[in-house]
């Protein structure tokens, strides 16, 4: 058993108190600022429903409905119970229903739209981090070789352009003028059943706005940031003296190069993991792609304050428990922080 | 004066976060005690790196708050100082660090340091006087205001760095000056130099000075009282001659057998000595700190030994009770 | 006795860019300049100096390892391996080094750094790869003879599936001397193999390199700025001093008959248990290795300093059998000059 | 005001050193005077940039039209030198802004320790964990009607702040063990005398290295809400540009490329030209630290 024990117990419960503690205060500050959004959601369906042709209501019905639609988002009664309502939800993770589309509630929604954001992200981040590393490394240990120096300049230029500009600038090119992807949207084909055709229409789709958030990660911020790396250990004591003993610069670069950079980049995999949840935003509003993203989007513009609080609740979460796993995952990636 | 002791140290202890994250606390000084009277001398603690005696050092100059127990420079705490009488603490006591090049910020000239004393300290107000009294001091460790005049610490070797940081330390004037390893960065050849101004300015300026060394040739060389310190405790204490000579406690006496000497080569390569164990263990350990590895050890190592009196040495060892 | 290595006339140093006003500037730091060294079988020969003396970059050029910075400009290191090998270190290019030379015939043992060895790896692996590579066993009979090995060493076996910040300081270190050791090279390099350590765990190194070297009969290098670890370990030793050997000869006679200016003041100022005479350090400051001083480059220093001591340099010469020096004082070529 | 003035000559001397000697550096820089001169530029537009119709509509870019003009009838070349001006003002002030809070709390967060050291750092993880643009899409749409360019950039940097405070803290914490701090102590320097005196010279080349990088981060904002639509629609950014060019002239169906090409472009230049400028400095602190 690791030393100290108790000690083991003391750490996992100070860094799970940080970790509720963080979102917490995480989701009432978006809560303070949502709320001041001066667009009441009542009005609007209730606005909406008596607008509608045709409808004819008696006011007390209206007055009694007013009351029960407060009731049902909980925003009735004072500001402090309406937050701590609030709360309650959120951690039972029902937002209460989303005020475009009525009834169905808000978290209702966004699961539907989840596997979309979460498939293109996952897969985007895992390429990213891989290639960029692979790249990085051989960059970094070639340093002085001419295809070495192209791709740092290369790296250099991608590295500061944001995603949604890589986005634009991809469509220009490909869907634009190349015309070999489409301008946007999830699926061209009405989905009937689970086939090959389907997946296809769906990775053809996803393709652009997955390059556009892998070009400027594996060539930009993973590439860098691994090459760095790698010059850094290359001047580390126990890769100078693993030459001076005679061993192969393959074997130096495979057990000593990268067995030690591994652990930093793997911290940098958990970290950009946890942030899945919330979505390449303005990607998959640029390429109307049917995620978690262009949800918020849509909740934005029309007030629709519980699915939005839905979707920044979800990328809190994912952020938060990246960090959390990861303080308490690394001691045992990490043998030199596990038996100090 | 209160009592007759300028300095008194007692009882002090500092611990430090360890194992898994820092989670196990372990005292890098352990229920230290120690005094010095008025008499301008040379007290030297001595020790392997990791023992304690830098903490113990930097908790004697207030830096480091100690995590228990007192020091009371002339009857005052000074951990309980108030912000003017700071300013007399640090005009009674200073200090010269090991690295001179670490003393000094790379960015900042070197005499800026030392006006900063002057002014700070010795409340010298116009430029004249403080020039002059920085000349003064320089003289004194053997250099010139010119010599050190707008210069970077890059800009000096090692020896005439550590002079400097000499000369900033005696600007105030001080009663005491702690200086941790001062000679362990100089070459050897020069190192007496810098322990003979040691002892010019014991006899010269009446100051006190406790030496902070891992070289017990140093150590035998310039100290009146010298205290071995192992894992956070001091383990025998007394004058130099007496200590180093006799050497009552084991660990003093398998250190002084350890020691290189040429002269006593054949004696060295033959005679076996067993490695320390593990230092966080035995830093941890209740009893007796050096029970693990000690030829003579006892049931009653178990138990933490007093500091028992032989003449006038005192040893922390059951051997003398 | 045929050596088991002949350096001649090696003149090496480094090339350094620094900021000076602001500005990039070129140096060259004459590091060691003119070294000419031979080792015999089956000893021990110490390298002692101060910071500087070039004593680290000397068995650098002779390991044939140059960093980026380290420039070797002349001189020639010849390797003698146990069956009669001979190998010109300088001509032969990393690979060959590498594969042939390296380990085999010549080992290293940097100063005791905290991190010498792969943390991510385990100990027994640091021994499996060596005997992979270079000898072609396998994983686990390597795992057995490392477990051998180490136990010779006076190291616990459960030390072999440690990782390396697990074990201490003195540990650490007697695991870099196993591995050094391991191939039973004939000559071994040192630097500074117990500076970091305390007395007793220097001890402990010291005395188990003195062991293994009389049981292998190699030679080995120790280069330290502690003349205490010569005087006890060395057989042999050369004195440097701002990169040139000014004495070589047998370890006794350094601390009781020295010859060269230098070696008289480092001795003298040497503080002894037991002695509290007064003792006087050096005066002046090392010298600039960037414009090093004409002639003989202590001249400045030097209480017996003449005037041709500032135009030549004085050429190492045979004082006494075995006792070289090199200073003016005892060069009979003096007067010609 | 001295301190300020000679801060700025050690700026000033730092970026003449870094222009003359670090290549990444003098090219950023030098795209950068170019941007800030078709900024100052904008002074001087015979048309105001903000009205529609003034040019001939759809025109590729031409010797009369450098850079063409777009369906609202606006001369691109105009229009842009504005949207720089407005775009580096935003960034600028959010650097501003962002930067010296962060360097403020991380000098608290460092030299005072203790409990106001964790209590800040629990503030920065909170708002590192809150996604900076969906939160800043809900502001900006509440305060619609109140954005102006420099309240923009405010707004901006609340997102922004905690990373270069985390960063002055990790180096204010490591420059804290350092010998001549206690040398300063000792010689009865003041805290704020240590801070300005022995810290700062450390913490100025991260400070400038943060400040270039949220910039960065600020025009990408900036340019990311203009695109859908939350940033202020009738002025001219780079943003806007974009986002008038893709949503209301649809000017990638329509083939007008140069509508769109221009502040992509422009963009792409401002945020590799700044990461250079900022890389350049990067490389002179890192030597100088170690």
């Amino acid at each position: 058993m690791i030393r100290g024990s108790k000690q083991v117990l003391k750490y996992i419960a100070e860094r799970t108190i940080v970790y509720v503690a963080t979102i917490f205060s995480g989701v009432t500050l978006t809560y303070l600022i949502v709320k001041a959004m001066p667009v009441d959601a009542v009005e609007n369906i209730l606005f909406g429903m008596i607008s509608s042709v045709g409808a004819v209501y008696d006011p007390e019905s209206v007055i009694l409905l007013r009351k029960n639609l407060y009731e049902i988002f909980g925003i009735g009664g004072s500001p402090i119970e309406s937050y701590l309502i609030f709360i309650r939800r959120v951690f039972t993770f029902d937002f209460g229903p989303s005020t475009i589309a009525y009834p169905t509630p808000a978290s209702e929604i966004v699961f539907k739209r989840l596997p979309w954001t979460v498939g293109l992200l996952l897969a985007s981040t895992l390429i990213t981090w891989t290639t960029g590393n692979l790249l990085g490394v051989i960059a970094g240990y070639f340093r002085d070789r001419k295809f070495a120096r192209v791709l740092e300049g290369i790296a250099i230029t991608l590295y500061p352009i944001p995603y949604y500009i890589m986005a634009l600038i991809l469509i220009f090119l490909f869907a634009y003028l190349l015309r070999i992807f489409p301008l946007g949207g999830g699926l061209s084909i009405i989905p009937e059943k689970f086939d090959l055709q389907l997946v296809l229409n769906i990775i053809w789709h996803s393709l652009l706005p997955a390059a556009s958030l892998i070009l400027p990660g594996a060539l930009g911020w993973s590439f860098l940031s691994s090459r760095t790396l790698t010059m850094q250990t290359l001047t580390e004591d126990y890769t100078r003296y693993a030459e001076v003993r005679g061993l192969p610069g393959s074997h130096i670069l495979r057990r000593y190069v990268l067995r030690n950079i591994l652990l930093p980049q793997t911290t940098v995999l958990a970290l950009s993991l946890g942030g899945i949840f919330g979505g390449a935003l303005l990607t998959e509003i640029i390429f109307a792609y049917p995620g978690v993203g262009s949800i918020a989007y849509r909740a934005i513009f029309s007030g629709d304050i519980y699915t939005l609080m839905a979707v920044l609740f979800l990328s809190m979460i994912g952020v938060a428990t990246g960090t959390y796993l990861l303080d308490l995952l690394y001691p045992l990636i990490d043998p030199r922080v596990r038996y100090r | 004066m209160s009592g007759q002791y300028m300095l008194r140290v007692v009882n002090l202890s500092k611990f430090f976060g360890y194992g898994f994250l820092g989670r196990i606390k372990f005292p890098a000084v352990d229920n230290v005690s120690f005094d010095m009277e008025y008499k301008p001398k040379i007290f030297t603690v001595a020790g392997e790196s990791g023992c304690g005696k830098s903490t113990l050092a930097r908790m004697v100059l207030g830096i480091l708050e100690p995590s228990e127990g007192t020091v009371v420079y002339k009857g005052k705490n000074i951990y309980s100082l108030k912000s003017k009488e700071r300013r007399w603490f640090h005009r009674e006591v200073q200090a010269i660090f090991q690295d001179p090049y670490d003393t000094f910020n790379p960015l900042r000239k070197v005499d800026a340091y030392l006006y900063e004393t002057a002014k700070n300290i010795l409340g010298l107000k116009n430029s004249k006087d403080m020039k002059e009294a920085v000349d003064i001091v320089l003289r004194k460790v053997g250099l010139s205001l010119e010599e050190v005049r707008g210069k970077y610490p890059s800009e000096f070797s090692g020896g005439q760095l550590q002079r400097v940081s000499i000369a900033r330390a005696l600007i105030p004037g001080p009663k005491l000056i702690v200086a941790d390893e001062p000679v362990s960065m100089i070459d050897a050849s020069m190192r007496m130099n810098i322990l003979n101004m040691f002892k010019e300015l014991k006899e010269g300026e009446e100051i006190s000075f406790i030496y902070i060394t891992h070289d017990l040739a140093t150590a035998y060389y310039i100290s009146d009282e010298i205290a071995i310190m192992y894992r956070g405790v001091i383990v025998e204490m007394g004058p130099a001659d007496e200590v180093l000579l006799k050497r009552y406690h084991p660990y003093t006496k398998a250190l002084i057998e350890a020691l290189p000497e040429p002269s006593r080569r054949d004696d060295w390569l033959t005679k076996r000595v067993k490695p320390p164990g593990m230092e966080v263990k035995e830093f941890i350990m209740p009893g007796c700190k050096y029970a693990d590895i000690c030829p003579y050890r006892e049931g009653i190592c178990e138990k933490r030994p007093p500091m028992f009196n032989i003449s006038n040495v005192k040893v922390s060892c059951w051997l003398y009770k | 006795m045929e050596p088991s290595l002949i350096a001649e006339n090696l003149k090496a140093g480094y090339r350094l860019s620094t900021m000076e006003l602001q500005k990039e500037v070129e140096i060259y730091v004459d590091a060691v300049s003119g070294v000419s060294l031979t080792l015999g079988r089956d000893e021990i020969f110490g390298i002692a100096g101060e910071s500087g003396c070039g004593k680290s970059t000397l068995i650098k050029v002779i390991y044939g390892y140059h960093e980026p910075s380290l420039i070797l400009r002349d001189g020639s290191v010849r390797l003698y391996g146990r069956k009669g090998e001979e190998f010109d270190i300088v001509k032969l290019d990393r690979g060959r080094l590498q594969r042939d030379v390296w380990w085999k015939h010549i080992s290293y043992i940097p100063q005791s750094s905290m991190n010498i060895l792969n943390p991510t790896m385990r100990i027994r692996d640091h021994f499996a790869e060596i005997l992979k590579i270079h000898r072609g066993v396998e994983k686990d009979e390597a795992y057995r003879e490392a477990g051998k090995y180490l136990e010779s060493m006076g190291l616990p076996i459960d030390a072999l599936s440690a990782f390396p910040h697990q074990l201490s300081g003195g540990m650490r270190q007697r695991v870099v001397i196993a591995l050094a050791l391991l191939l039973e090279p004939s000559l071994v390099l040192a630097d500074e193999p117990s500076s970091a350590l305390d007395v007793i765990n220097q001890k402990v190194v010291l005395t188990l390199l003195r062991e293994k070297q009389e049981e292998l009969k190699n030679t080995v290098v120790i280069v330290s700025h502690d003349m205490g670890v010569h005087g006890v370990l060395s057989d042999r030793m050369a004195i440097m001093y701002a990169g040139k050997i000014v004495e070589v000869c047998d370890t006794t006679e350094i601390f009781w008959k020295p010859l060269h200016p230098y070696t008289k003041a480092l001795i003298e100022s040497l503080p002894r248990l037991g002695d509290k005479s007064k003792r006087i350090g050096l005066g002046g400051t090392p010298p600039d290795l960037r414009n090093p001083p004409p002639g003989c480059r202590f001249h400045p220093r030097c209480p017996y300093v003449m005037p041709v001591c500032s135009k030549a340099d004085p050429p190492l010469c045979e004082v006494r059998s075995g006792h070289y020096a090199a200073c003016w004082l005892y060069s009979e070529t003096v007067e010609a000059i | 005001m001295a301190i300020a003035a000679r801060f700025m000559g050690k700026i000033v001397s730092l970026f003449v050193m870094l222009y003359r000697r670090n290549l990444k550096f003098r090219l950023g820089f030098t795209i950068i005077l170019i941007l800030l001169t078709l900024g100052f530029l904008s002074f001087f537009s015979p048309t105001n940039t903000r009205t529609w119709y003034v040019a001939p509509r759809d025109r590729p870019p031409s010797l009369e039209y450098p850079f063409g003009t777009s369906s609202m009838g606006r001369d691109l070349f105009w229009e842009l030198c504005a949207s720089i001006r407005n775009s580096l003002t935003i960034a600028f002030v959010t650097a501003m802004i962002a930067s010296h809070i962060g360097l403020f709390l991380g000098f608290i967060a460092g030299i005072r320790g203790g409990i106001i050291d964790r209590v800040l750092m629990f503030l920065t993880d909170t708002f590192i964990i809150i996604p900076g643009l969906p939160l800043l899409m809900v502001v900006t749409t509440v305060l619609k009607r109140y954005l102006t360019i420099p309240f923009l950039g405010m707004l901006i940097s609340i997102v922004s702040w905690p990373w270069p405070s985390r960063q002055v803290r990790s180096m204010v914490l490591s420059l804290r063990e350092r010998t001549f701090i206690h040398t300063a102590r000792l010689s009865g320097m003041s805290t704020s005398k240590v801070i300005l005196q022995e810290l700062m010279p450390y913490v100025l080349g991260w400070h400038l290295v943060n400040f270039t990088n949220t910039i960065l981060f600020s025009i990408g904002t900036e340019s990311g809400l203009a695109i859908l639509g939350l940033s202020i629609l009738d002025d001219n950014t780079l943003g806007v540009m974009i986002y008038w060019a893709l949503n209301w002239g649809y000017a990638l169906f329509r083939g007008i490329w140069w509508w769109l090409a221009t502040p992509v472009v422009t963009l792409v230049l401002t945020f590799v030209s700044f990461y250079l400028v900022s890389m350049g400095i990067n490389e002179y602190v890192h030597r100088l630290v170690r």
